[in-house]
């Protein structure tokens, strides 16, 4: 019922077959508002990731976590390097050394996820960033099992995206294009997205 | 999409594998984090001065590692910031235990990468941040205006206030002074292609330029018709005369900057064009750098880039400066 | 045709004058017929370095008259040899009483120009014909090997061996030298656009490159589908070795050019794949010059150059040299 | 009857229209196996040819031929410019100080013509040149009047341009072409057809 480490690892290896599978999709995104990197960037970072997950396979999911953070801040950069990074490494602090997460633990884990993005990113919503599919996704993560909470973070990270296409970015590259930002999603909303998809995915099997 | 490369992977470490047997006598390579660290780092007793940023702006910034000029460059993936492992290995091999200057152009990744590692450092660090680009409006509600052709004369000034024993306190000073009064916009005819992307970052039709354009194929502000060279020229410049503002009897460095495709022969063209536009307003001309030096893979177009000169600026200019791009003095 | 100009028939004497206000410390241009001239030339008991040839090459040759190495260059229309009138014009303006040498790239136009320069001259000229490209069958029945690449060692080995004080016969015989020992051969992925024909010179497929090419656009020797950058090098470097043929144990200066557009990034790339090939069999890279030196306007492609050294040569390419394009020593 | 410095003048002009508009086809025959420049180098020779005329009006046959000549040499530049230069500088010599040419002195000049272009050029027939189209216009220049004579030579030139089409070259820019020049008009036989063209239509009014 609970997450386990290896349930964590089971999540993030589906995130990377997804990041990858999405990888063309996100240039696409990003070379329209930005600068066409962060599928690649992402597809890096996760790569890296599974490759440290084999390498040294943690026995907690705070280890899990953290190994997931340093990987990303060391091998990404970019903007989603930093972000994604310090995300994960909130959520490894925020779930201390639990050996499997409750609902409520993860949806604690998310609130300091959202927590890292904004310190470091000063992202509000509405910014026409990831926190657009973050915060709502933050807000929706509620269920009686980790199964339900995750697919209710997804859904409302998927439309969270979906609210981004019209808005006019604030942060981030695609702030430099001022209103002709405005007509197509946020990069990082979508991968946001599709993380957490990923990991609602392998929770409900 | 063209390219002279093996996979769009190995593009960035082959470069710079190139990169150090063409200039070996200058620069070292650290391959695993990618750093190029001058050959004789750390100086003993002099501030490192340390810049970075995505690969595809060359000779920006690896060709500008040398006496006179930068400690080490941070390369990333082509058009992305580099991450703060290899800022902190910059900050390690150069530290000379007079501590660090970290140049930083304004895009998020840039800021966010380096300020992780500033800090990580585990010596004193200062960071500076380059904003020239006057065709993004500054708002504390964006992301702030980009960093671009200013980089350079940044860090050949703090190169130069470095190298003559200047402590950070007084480099960072200086380089405030330099950010404060340097103002750059630049305009594109043609698209780079990004090796990972495979196709253009945007699409221009045949008879439209993108001004205002950025330094990674981000689409500028505005599309318009294409223009004659004395168009264009003024297109760049005035914005960023009225900028700061530039006035009459202001002492200008005047950087003409290919962003890479644009041929020579066309650039000393629309430097000249550039200088004229400058005289007829009485502003002085008094240094100029024309080349492709900060450039966007092979994007056609051209920025230009003015920063108002007081007598020590000048000095720190014209100091010499020993790399594989700029190289002049003994 | 997307350019930075303002008409085709202006394009030449614009970017002279840009040139003249960029790098006025070092060369003063005179307008009609076009040279540009060192600025203290003549130079009393120099012999004289002369060259030109079509202009869309820059930073060749205009970048690099100064001193060390060439005391005027004549700037022809784009693609298209000087007249005589600039060539008698810069070997009256240069004539230090030590006569003139005239370096003369093998074209059919720049040969029959500067032979009737050569009848003209009022002082004892010299002419070398620089016919470094392996890319053409030399033959008595053609008009034999382009000159390339090798020009650029040419100029500047006899412009420091003119600067030492060589006589006229002794820089002549120098020339021969750096003629007998260079190579070259050159290829690209796209073509450049002469302003005034507005088009691209050749036509060349998404998945095409052009091998052997000139550095005028000219069509190269053959079409062939791309191949990544070990399959370009290879392609070069093996005919050039061949060719002269260089040893096991030769010491060489390696000179990896961008045809314009091709970005550093892939430049220096290549460069470090060419030095791998080389080392892999014996030959010794002493030196080395990397950059968009002898270009053609805004082609993407690469040349590779490699002259065989001796002692003498390289101390003579050490020696200083203080021009926009090429500044070492002091 | 015979060609006077004016009548000389008048082909000239004829000749400059020709080349101005024939410009982009030149360009295009050159840009084919050569770099493109002809049609410009030619058109900015005789733009400067009629601006040295008006300036110094020539008063004899060889004043008018040996302003063209010293004009091409200093304003064309590339293999054309000595090459023509060359032609109109024999051309003028040859026909000494006389106020009127007749077809005997016609053909002596276009004679002396070809010899310049062969001394500089060291081209023979059939390298693909100029000379595949001045070579016949000599042998063919005969006839009772000006008019005639010029009209055979034209005639003879433009079908040696002709016959360059299928050469491989041997000498000049399209040389480093090899087997891939064949199957194109040269660029220079083309010009020598055009100007000869343009000289007999003004002697036929
Ligand atoms: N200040 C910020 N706060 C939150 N998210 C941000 C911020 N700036 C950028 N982002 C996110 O980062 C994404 C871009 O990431 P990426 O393309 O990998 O980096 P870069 O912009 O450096 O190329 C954007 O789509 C946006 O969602
Ligand atoms: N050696 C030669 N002898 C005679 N004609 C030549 C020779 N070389 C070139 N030409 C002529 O010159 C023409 C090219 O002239 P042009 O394009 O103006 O000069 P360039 O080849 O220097 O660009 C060719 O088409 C050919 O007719
Ligand atoms: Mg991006
Ligand atoms: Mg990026
Ligand atoms: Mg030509
Ligand atoms: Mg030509």
């Amino acid at each position: 019922m609970g997450c386990t480490a290896s349930d964590l690892v089971a999540a993030l290896r589906a995130a990377a077959a997804t990041i990858r599978e999405h990888r063309v999709e996100l240039i696409q995104l990003d070379r329209a508002i930005g600068d066409g990197d962060h599928g690649e960037n992402m597809d890096r970072g996760f790569t890296a990731v599974i490759a440290a997950l084999d390498a040294n396979p943690p026995d907690t999911p705070a280890s899990a976590l953290k190994l997931v953070a340093t990987t990303l801040i060391s091998k990404v950069g970019g903007a989603a390097g930093p972000l994604y990074g310090t995300a994960f490494l909130r959520a490894s602090t925020a779930v201390k050394d639990r050996a499997e997460l409750t609902p409520a633990d993860l949806a604690e884990a998310l609130t300091a996820a959202l927590g890292g993005v904004v310190a470091r990113g000063k992202a509000e919503p509405g910014d026409k960033t990831m926190v657009d599919a973050l915060d709502p996704a933050v807000q929706a993560a509620k269920g009686d099992t980790v199964a339900e909470l995750l697919a209710a973070a997804a859904d409302a990270a998927a439309a969270g995206a979906d609210t981004t296409v019209p808005l006019v970015a604030r942060k981030g590259r695609a702030s430099y294009l001022g209103e002709r930002s405005a007509g197509h999603m946020d990069p990082g909303a979508r991968s946001t997205s599709l993380l957490l998809r990923a990991f609602a995915e392998v929770a409900a099997r | 999409m063209k390219k002279i490369i093996n996979e769009p992977s190995t593009v960035v470490a082959g470069s710079l594998t190139g990169l150090e047997l063409a200039h070996g006598d200058l620069l070292t390579v650290i391959h695993d984090p990618a750093v190029i660290v001058r050959v004789d780092a750390p100086v003993p007793g002099k501030v490192a001065i340390i810049s970075g940023g995505g690969s595809g702006h060359e000779p920006m910034h690896g060709g500008l590692v040398g006496p006179g000029m930068l400690d080490a460059a941070c390369p990333g993936a082509v058009f992305t910031s580099p991450t703060p492992d290899q800022v902190t290995t910059a900050i390690e091999k150069t530290d000379g235990g007079a501590g660090a200057l970290l140049i930083v152009k304004n895009y998020t990744g840039d800021v966010l990468n380096f300020e992780t590692a500033a800090e990580l450092a585990e010596t004193e660090v200062r960071t500076i941040v380059i904003d020239d680009d006057v065709a993004v409006k500054d708002s504390t509600f964006t992301a702030g205006r980009r960093g671009v052709g200013g980089t350079v004369p940044l860090e050949k000034i703090t190169g130069a206030a470095a190298a003559r024993g200047d402590d950070l306190a007084a480099v960072h000073a200086v380089a405030e002074r330099v950010v404060a009064n340097v103002r750059s916009m630049g305009m594109a005819l043609t698209a780079p292609t990004v090796p990972h992307v495979g196709e253009p970052s945007f699409d221009l039709a045949d008879d439209e330029m993108e001004v205002g354009i950025g330094i990674h194929g981000e689409p500028g502000r505005a599309r318009v018709p294409v223009e004659n060279a004395d168009g264009v020229v003024a297109r760049l410049l005035e914005p960023i005369l009225e900028d700061l503002p530039f006035a009459e009897g202001d002492r200008v460095l005047l950087f003409t900057n290919s962003m890479g495709a644009t041929p020579l022969l066309e650039l000393y063209l629309a430097h000249g064009i550039a200088e004229r536009m400058l005289a007829d307003r009485g502003i002085v001309v008094e240094r100029r750098l024309v080349g492709p030096y900060v450039t966007s893979l092979e994007m056609q177009g051209m920025s230009l880039t003015l920063l108002r000169l007081d007598d020590e600026l000048l000095e720190l200019w014209d100091a010499p400066v020993h790399t594989a791009a700029l190289r002049w003095g003994n």
